[in-house]
């Protein structure tokens, strides 16, 4: 994907640019800019993470438009893009979220050139491992979907598994054998506030401004139409609000008197302390809801699926952490002895279909782009991307017209649900 | 004990009065390959000081030598390798003999690291300098980033490490306080002397805190304070243990370790009343140079000294600003350290540099002066640790007298309170008699909340688990009246007069901080994400407080404004053997599980049941049910006993089908949608008496549908007169299947008539077989077969099952696991919900139109089901049959137009019977008809033709032989 | 871990419960219109504050019952009407 | 055809044959045993939780007590109970309670139902009974929340089970004085052998060991 313009300031990052600075020890200049809230943008976005900032970017870049608001109650990054696990794939189950998931991996493969700004995306291979045939047979029916789409995919066997995570117990006196994996090489891990910033620096280069701290209080609709938002700093006068929240999503959108099918549940992580590397696959078990993988640094990073209740609470529970080490425990038994560092979670906004919504609402000016589970950090460029055009050009495109909010109400849901099982 | 070659402890001192090593038990271990001794009781690092040992790790980015800071668990200079295990605390981990200790970070030695090479270049490796290189060309960063790992820090794991055992139990305290210093075990006896039973914890190898190294008025006040703990029986008393963490309820995590048999054990502690008195941490100063080893805090001079008779140095420079320091100073002098200078901080006095290459040299101070010397001391002040506070939501206040946070009471719950060094300062006096109010009052409230938990504990006659725990003494007391802590004064030092490391264990300076700013990462937490300080080993509880306020100074805001980052749980590294304990996993067993072991089944993991697949080879288990007569368990079979009159209300209810005019005698298949007309389970019920029917579920769906019709029952038909039981491995449960089943069954049944005329398709019978009465036997065929399958009371599986076999003999009987059940069923064309269907599938496209009856009263998911019917345009289940019967697509083949996606093969096998392979799929409606052709997409990427069959049955579709 | 107050058993573990719903009415499905339908299917409040709810006491006494809780904090209160 | 045997889901030790049942011969006197009580009878009764039935039988939820005729009659569940009687006499022991419900709770639905071959029912006796339970069990043991004759229905070691504080008196505990602390658990019968080996190895640091079913058992 080839820019239209290429960010001016600030100067950009290099090897060279590196040595000078240290030579002449001069400082860097900001990565974007603190700006004066102005009495109104032709476009707010709320929310500063990589959806909205992605959005917010290819508005300016794409098409031009760079009077634009990203207003954050917190610092950039601070929701779900500084909270997931940052795993990247496109092996979804059927042909519309493969294809949308793909675009995504497209543009974070060449995101660091765009952005002038390294994102470390680690092509590291993805493995979704099946225990019992039922899952076995998903894998199978999910390969064939990814493969029809062009994305590479496919089901192995246990040795081949072995050799790729030596680690792991593939006994078959195992209490959850591995008796296959879902393979995907082309799936990985990448730096999550790399691509935030990254984002924030592009945007903010092209007169984006974006406002942390600032909290939406309401939003202002007349007969029909979106007129503004109200915030901790006093009224934004917009034509057009786009809601790219996770955890607030439904919040916001009752601000604008849309009701929409979201739940908030948490995701709770979990990092260890830096190990020698050994592990270079992200490995997934739906069945013991685990996923795993390492980073350059030497820390396991793990996740699971949501917390069996919805809730708003980001406290994380010990509960979480003594299943995960078990199931850890139980694919890689070798690894008693690494301590767990730190556990935290996020907020994830669960639709019926386990796809999110996106687009349009009965609200004129007033767009969504949300429900986005556990699976937001990966479709955060395309969305920004899509978004974008569906704001400029008025209507959405293909590529994301199966997420429009009225198929529940119209008995359209997405297929992703046939496969229910832990994502990532 | 003799060590060939090991250095002689040249740094060791003399008996200290409160040494805690035993001279009389001599260790050796081995330290980077060469052998060391030790004394019981001496940490890796003690033992290694004690031999004059200076440099412990390389740093994480710049691979800078590193020796003692703290000299406690969270000392980031000594981390090291021990046997097959990472990251070991050396300054806390107690030298066990013949281990095997190295250092994790350096290559090739510890002494000579080339990656220290980094340290030149630091000038060109600021803060998010990864961010800023290597991006183009992008095809490259898979070769950059594979050297990176290669210098990321970390001990070494192994995939053979040994197994070990970690255990786990549950505790209910009324009282627990983390930490045993002087304030914890005060409010440890004031709690049990109230009549609390409390459990006292701390990080350290023995309780009393700095008490430990206060010399002798401080060994005294230990002395007793230890003596009074040790004579409550009420206090449990756990050392070289930690609270990870405070969950929701007061839920507390405690690691314990060093225990006989056991490498650790979590406790988890449903407590009354959270104590919280970890005491304070001294804090580093930041300063050039103030990483090099020999610079240390005042508390680690004092800690070698006073614990494990080491001395820290030969000729010391003090830097100090608090009681501490100044103690330091005393020490060091009477362990024969020479104190060339004391810089008082107090009085303006400060450290402007330190000077030396892999070890301190000399020392320069603010007046000009320099110092040559090996050891510096730093006591420039304290760092609360908050932890279990802000995880309880407190939100600590900064207070510049004191130069550190304290509490906010306002925000506490009032099942937490702080006593000791994070509350406030004082005499040990005022600290002791703040900490005995705490604990009475919190024995009082852990009191005053069990008795409310007990209170709204209805129904029961007593509150078992009602799990706030309680103490049975009489009425809530009145509430006891907290002293005041004062916030002592301490100068405000963080960094001084030039930049030096904030971060240890991360390798940050404050001007990485600097850069951060600039670049608009000024936020504490973008700063930290940006720079990564605090995220490393320690997570903050030595640096935090110096981050924060450098990036206030940066930012022009007060250290109140730029706040504290959030400190979330654990509070201390914990092992996944910890947290993983024991590891629970309920399996489930048939009572024919020792035939099957015996007989060389092949296990199935399914769910919790392990169940036969096969004996070796399912076609000819298959081919014989066909042929002659075979049995297979199928105790997994989910059972529901329903009693009362308005049982046939609640199958209409739960069912697509009607119930109304079931008979006695009578069995009926019924499928069960959710409220979204998504297939959900089905089955057959049976009626066994005017109002007593025996419904079957699916084996995965018998708890679903237990709780599902629970579900209705209580809350939406209360009036209901229904009891419903689930009996599911109440009975063994077994299918006879097969031409000659019944002539079978005829041999051990009695009491029966089992004519077609007298037990008919579809009706159900109880009787005695093999002479066990109260047998329930349905006539159904799954496999397309006459059969009968058999509910047998559980204790009698085994015995029943061996006298069907032994009764058989001369008919050719055989057993049959699930895989030939699979075969047969998949030829007979029946589904299994959740493999021909998924979880969007609804009625109508399970080939269930026979069945559903949209013209009965509401029934869960009618309203769906009618708007799918009216569609037209659904998915549906087909029979198909490759042109070619030698190839059999695997389930999750694809049906393909073009590369559009029309369906997929669900079912998929190579039929006995017929000799070719057959398959059942979801087919989209446009092709779902009889005779299409479609293409099915192999995963090897060929396209084979398929037709659409007739039937959903590849074999008998009239179903003669089930009715024979 | 949040205690949940089960009327008939007391406080006990979350873990011993199976979270059911959030407390929507449910239409009369012959007069509902498929939007009213799944707007009672899938429409929930999601409210950040407190919420009444009903939860299933899986490894107690296999009650349904009703309890309002916190969703922020995850407090829990009980209901006069619980059973 | 082979002698009618019933057996237990948990596979005895040194197999004796016991008023029908194959189980363990085995005595121990160690002061912390666990015993396979599987064979007792076991029916359930469902009524309105505080219906003529309830009142009939005395018991309310929570609590376990013996009736005039030595069954141990517990209330499991709210309208549910649990009957416990010699093995072998479930259907005396279904009888006397149908006999009840006819009797005391006429018109009212009453649900009698056998269970003894669906549940599995062990025993952990001795002084270091609660400390064992306590490493499988979230619920608070002590005796001001557990007292003997209290019942509870929690998630045991990941299962589902009815617990009984059901103390023996020292004629027939396995050593200690006077009093003996026990406590049954009775679970779905699959989950028996499960259920049996993680109490062992739960047991294991206080020196748990075996003991065999002693007729009658209740």
């Amino acid at each position: 994907m080839e820019l239209t313009s290429r960010p001016g300031r600030p100067p950009g990052y290099s090897a060279f640019s590196l040595v000078k600075h240290g030579l002449l020890r001069q400082g860097w200049t900001p990565a974007w800019r603190r700006h004066e809230l102005r009495g109104s943008y032709d476009v707010v976005i709320i929310g500063g993470g990589v959806h909205g900032l992605a959005a917010a970017y290819y508005l300016a870049v794409r098409h031009g438009i760079s009077n634009v608001a990203v207003l954050d109650k917190g610092y950039i990054g601070s929701g779900g893009s500084g909270r997931n696990t940052a795993i990247l794939r496109s092996n979804y189950l059927t042909p519309e979220g493969v294809r949308f998931y793909e675009r995504s991996m497209e543009l974070y493969r060449g995101l660091a050139a765009d952005l002038n700004f390294n994102v470390m995306f680690a092509r590291r291979g993805h493995l979704t491992l099946a225990h019992n045939d039922g899952s076995l047979r998903t894998m199978r029916w999910r390969a064939e979907v990814n493969k029809l789409q062009g994305v590479d995919s496919d089901v192995i066997g246990p040795a081949e598994i072995k050799r790729l995570v030596p680690y792991l117990d593939i006994s078959p006196r195992a209490r959850y054998p591995v008796l296959g994996a879902l393979y995907h090489p082309p799936g990985g891990i990448i730096r999550h506030d790399a691509v935030v910033w990254g984002y924030a620096r592009g945007a903010d280069a092209h007169g984006v401004h974006i406002h942390q701290d600032i909290e939406v209080t309401g939003i202002d609709v007349a007969n029909g139409k979106v007129r503004g938002v109200q915030t901790s700093r006093g009224p934004i006068a917009s034509p057009v609000v786009l809601n790219c929240t996770a955890g607030w999503s439904t919040l916001i959108c009752d601000m604008a008197g849309v009701r929409v099918p979201v739940q908030t549940f948490p995701l709770q992580a979990a990092v260890t302390e830096p190990v020698r590397p050994f592990l270079d696959a992200v490995v997934v078990s739906g069945s013991l809801h685990v996923y795993v993988s390492q980073t350059d640094r030497g820390e396991l990073v793990f996740g699971a699926s949501v917390d069996e209740y919805p809730s708003y609470s980001m406290r994380g529970s010990l509960d979480f952490i003594e299943g995960l080490a078990g199931h850890v425990l139980e694919l890689m038994p070798s690894l008693a002895r690494v301590r767990l560092l730190r556990q935290w979670a996020g907020l994830c906004d669960m639709t019926p279909d386990f796809s999110p919504i996106m687009g349009l609402t009965p609200v004129e000016g007033f767009l969504v782009d949300i429900g986005w589970g556990t699976y937001g950090f990966k479709a955060g460029p395309v969305s920004g991307e899509a978004m974008a055009e569906c704001i400029a050009s008025g209507k959405p495109p293909p590529i994301i017209a199966g997420f429009d909010l009225a198929r529940f109400a119209e008995g359209r849901q997405l297929g992703e649900k046939g496969a229910a099982s832990v994502g990532h | 004990m003799t060590a060939p070659g090991a250095p002689p402890a040249r740094m060791r001192l003399g008996p200290q009065p409160g040494e805690v090593i035993d001279r009389s038990a001599p260790l050796s271990f081995r330290w980077n390959a060469r052998p060391y001794l030790a004394f019981g009781g001496d940490t890796i690092i003690s033992a290694l000081a004690a031999a004059g040992e200076r440099v412990f790790s390389r740093s994480f980015k710049y691979h800078r030598p590193r020796g003692i800071l703290t000299a406690s668990y969270l000392d980031p200079g000594c981390t090291v390798q021990a046997g097959d295990e990472p990251n070991v605390r050396g300054a806390h981990r107690l030298v066990e003999d013949g281990m095997d200790v190295r250092p994790q970070n350096s290559w090739p030695s510890l002494r000579f690291d080339v990656k220290a090479a980094n340290q030149l270049a630091a000038a060109f490796l600021p803060a998010g300098f990864y961010y800023k290189t290597f991006i183009r060309p992008q095809r490259l960063w898979p070769a950059y980033e594979h050297v990176l790992r290669r210098f990321s820090a970390g001990g070494t794991t192994s995939a053979h490490a040994a197994a070990e055992y970690y255990d786990k139990r549950y505790a209910h305290p009324d009282v627990l306080v983390a930490g045993g210093g002087p304030a914890g075990m005060a409010a440890a006896l004031a709690a049990a002397r109230a009549g609390a039973s409390v459990l006292l914890v701390d990080e350290e190898h023995q309780l009393g805190g700095h008490l430990r190294w206060s010399g002798q008025a401080g060994l005294a006040a230990l002395r007793e304070l230890t003596d009074q703990v040790a004579a409550e029986d009420a206090i449990e008393v756990m050392t070289n243990s930690v609270v990870l963490g405070r969950y929701d309820g007061n839920w507390l995590a405690v690691v314990q370790r060093g225990l006989p048999g056991v490498t650790e054990r979590l406790i988890k502690a449903r407590a009354g009343v959270l104590v919280a008195a970890p005491g304070l941490i001294e804090r580093p100063y930041v300063f050039a140079g103030n990483d090099l080893p020999g610079v240390m805090l005042s508390t680690a001079a004092r800690r070698l000294i006073a614990l494990h008779a080491v001395r820290p140095g030969d000729r010391a420079v003090v830097l100090t600003a608090n009681a501490s320091g100044d103690a330091a100073a005393a020490d060091l002098t009477r362990a024969g350290v020479e104190v060339a200078h004391v810089a008082d901080a107090r009085r303006g006095g400060d450290v402007v540099r330190a000077h030396g290459r892999g070890a301190l040299r000399a020392v320069e101070l603010a007046d000009g002066s320099r110092h040559d010397c090996d050891l510096l001391v730093t006591a420039t002040g304290w760092t609360a640790p908050m932890s279990l506070l802000t995880m309880a939501g407190d939100r600590p206040v900064y207070s510049q007298r004191a130069a550190r946070f304290f509490p906010d009471p306002q925000r506490l719950p009032g099942d937490v309170l702080p006593a000791g060094g994070i509350a406030g300062d004082g005499s040990l006096d005022e600290l002791v008699a703040h900490a005995t109010a705490v604990g009475a009052e919190a024995a009082r409230r852990a009191s005053a909340a069990s008795q409310a938990a007990a209170g709204h504990s209805a129904g029961a006659g007593h509150s078992a688990g009602a799990a706030a725990p309680g103490i049975s003494s009489g009425p809530a007391r009145e509430p006891v009246a907290i002293p005041e802590l004062p916030a002592g004064e301490h100068p405000e030092l963080f960094r001084g007069r030039t930049h030096g490391f904030v971060d240890l264990g991360e390798d940050v300076s404050s001007k990485d901080l600097q850069t951060a700013v600039q670049e608009g990462y000024d936020s504490a937490e973008l700063a930290k994400r940006y720079t990564t300080a605090t995220m490393g080993p320690t997570q903050g509880k030595l640096e935090v407080v110096n981050v924060v306020a450098i990036l206030a100074g940066l930012t022009g805001r007060t250290i109140a404004q730029t706040g504290t980052t959030t400190w979330r749980p654990p509070y201390a590294p914990v092992t996944l053997g910890a947290l993983a304990g024991r590891i629970f996993e309920p399996v489930r067993y048939s009572p024919m599980q020792p035939w099957h072991e015996q007989h060389g089944a092949t296990p199935l993991v399914a769910g919790a049941w392990i169940r036969p697949d096969h004996y070796g080879d399912p076609a000819a288990e298959a081919r014989r049910v066909r042929e002659s007569v075979a049995i297979i368990d199928v105790t997994p079979i989910g059972k529901l006993d329903l009693r009362g009159p308005d049982v046939p209300k609640l199958l209409n209810l739960l069912y697509v089908n009607k119930w109304s005019k079931l008979g006695v005698g009578r069995v009926r298949y019924g499928a069960m949608c959710a409220e979204d007309g998504v297939v959900l389970d089905d089955g057959v019920t049976g009626r066994l008496g005017e109002e007593h029917y025996l419904m079957s579920t699916t084996s995965s769906g018998a708890e679903t549908v237990a709780e599902w019709a629970e579900n209705w029952l209580q809350t939406a038909h209360p009036d209901w007169q229904v009891h419903l039981t689930p009996v599911t491995t109440a009975f063994a449960s077994m299918n006879i299947a097969g031409p000659r089943s019944r002539e079978l069954l005829s041999r051990v049944a009695s009491g029966v008539g089992l004519s077609p005329e007298a037990f008919g398709y579809m009706q159900v019978r109880t009787g005695e077989v093999a002479g066990v009465a109260d047998c329930v036997m349905w006539r159904i065929g799954f496999t397309g077969e006459l059969s009968y399958e058999l509910h047998v009371p559980a204790s009698y599986g085994l015995h029943v099952w061996e006298a069907l076999l032994a009764a058989g003999e001369d008919l050719g009987v055989g057993v049959f696991g699930v895989e030939a059940q699979r075969i047969l069923r998949l030829e007979k064309g029946h589904l299994i919900v959740g493999q021909d269907t998924d979880g969007l599938t609804q009625g109508f496209s399970a080939g269930l139109d026979w069945a559903i009856k949209l013209d009965k009263d509401d029934f869960i998911g009618q309203s769906e089901l009618a708007w799918q019917a009216a569609s037209q345009d659904y998915p549906q289940l087909v029979a198909l049959q490759p042109a070619d019967g030698s190839v059999v697509p695997p389930e999750g083949s694809q049906i393909v137009q073009g590369t559009a996606i029309e369906g997929r093969i669900t079912s998929s096998r190579m039929s006995p019977a017929l000799g070719r392979s057959i398959c059942l799929a979801q087919l989209s409606a446009g092709l779902a008809v009889p005779g299409t052709q479609v293409t099915v997409l192999l995963p090897g990427g060929q396209r084979v033709p398929a037709r659409v069959m007739e039937h959903l049955a590849h074999v008998d579709p009239e179903g003669e032989r089930i009715r024979g | 871990m949040m205690l949940l107050p089960c009327p008939w058993c007391g406080p006990r573990n979350v873990s011993e419960f199976r979270y059911v719903s959030e407390l929507v009415p449910r239409p009369d499905p012959a007069a509902a219109s498929p939007g009213e339908w799944r707007d009672y299917l899938y429409l929930r409040g999601n409210q950040r504050g407190w919420v009444t709810e009903r939860w299933y006491h899986r490894a107690g006494c296999g009650q349904y019952f009703l309890v309002d809780r916190e969703t922020a904090t995850d407090q829990t209160r009980p209901r006069q009407d619980a059973r | 055809m082979a002698e009618l045997l019933a057996r237990s889901p948990v596979t005895p030790a040194s197999p004796v044959v016991a008023d029908g049942w194959e189980v363990s011969g085995l005595r121990s006197s160690a002061s912390l045993t666990l015993a396979d009580l599987t064979p007792l009878a076991k029916v359930a009764v469902r009524a309105r939780p505080a219906g003529a039935m309830a009142s009939a039988l005395g018991v309310p939820f929570g609590r376990a007590a013996r009736d005039a005729a030595g069954a141990l009659l517990i209330g499991s569940g709210p309208g549910e109970w649990l009957a416990l009687g010699p093995a072998g006499q479930e259907a005396a022991l279904r009888g006397r309670l149908e006999q009840t419900a006819a009797s005391a709770a006429a018109g009212e639905l009453v649900t009698v139902l056998d269970l003894t071959h669906g549940r599995a029912l062990l025993r952990l006796t001795g002084a270091q009974a609660a400390a064992t339970l306590a490493k499988v069990c979230g619920i608070d043991l002590a005796d001001s929340r557990v007292p003997p004759g209290a019942a509870f229905r929690s998630s045991v070691a990941k299962l589902v089970a009815d617990v009984v504080r059901d103390d023996l008196t020292s004629s027939d505990a396995t050593g200690g004085e006077g009093q003996a602390r026990s406590y049954l658990l009775h679970c779905e019968r699959s989950y028996g052998q499960y259920l049996f080996d993680a109490l062992l190895d739960a047991g294991a640091e206080f020196g748990i060991a075996v003991d065999g079913f002693r007729a009658p058992g209740i």
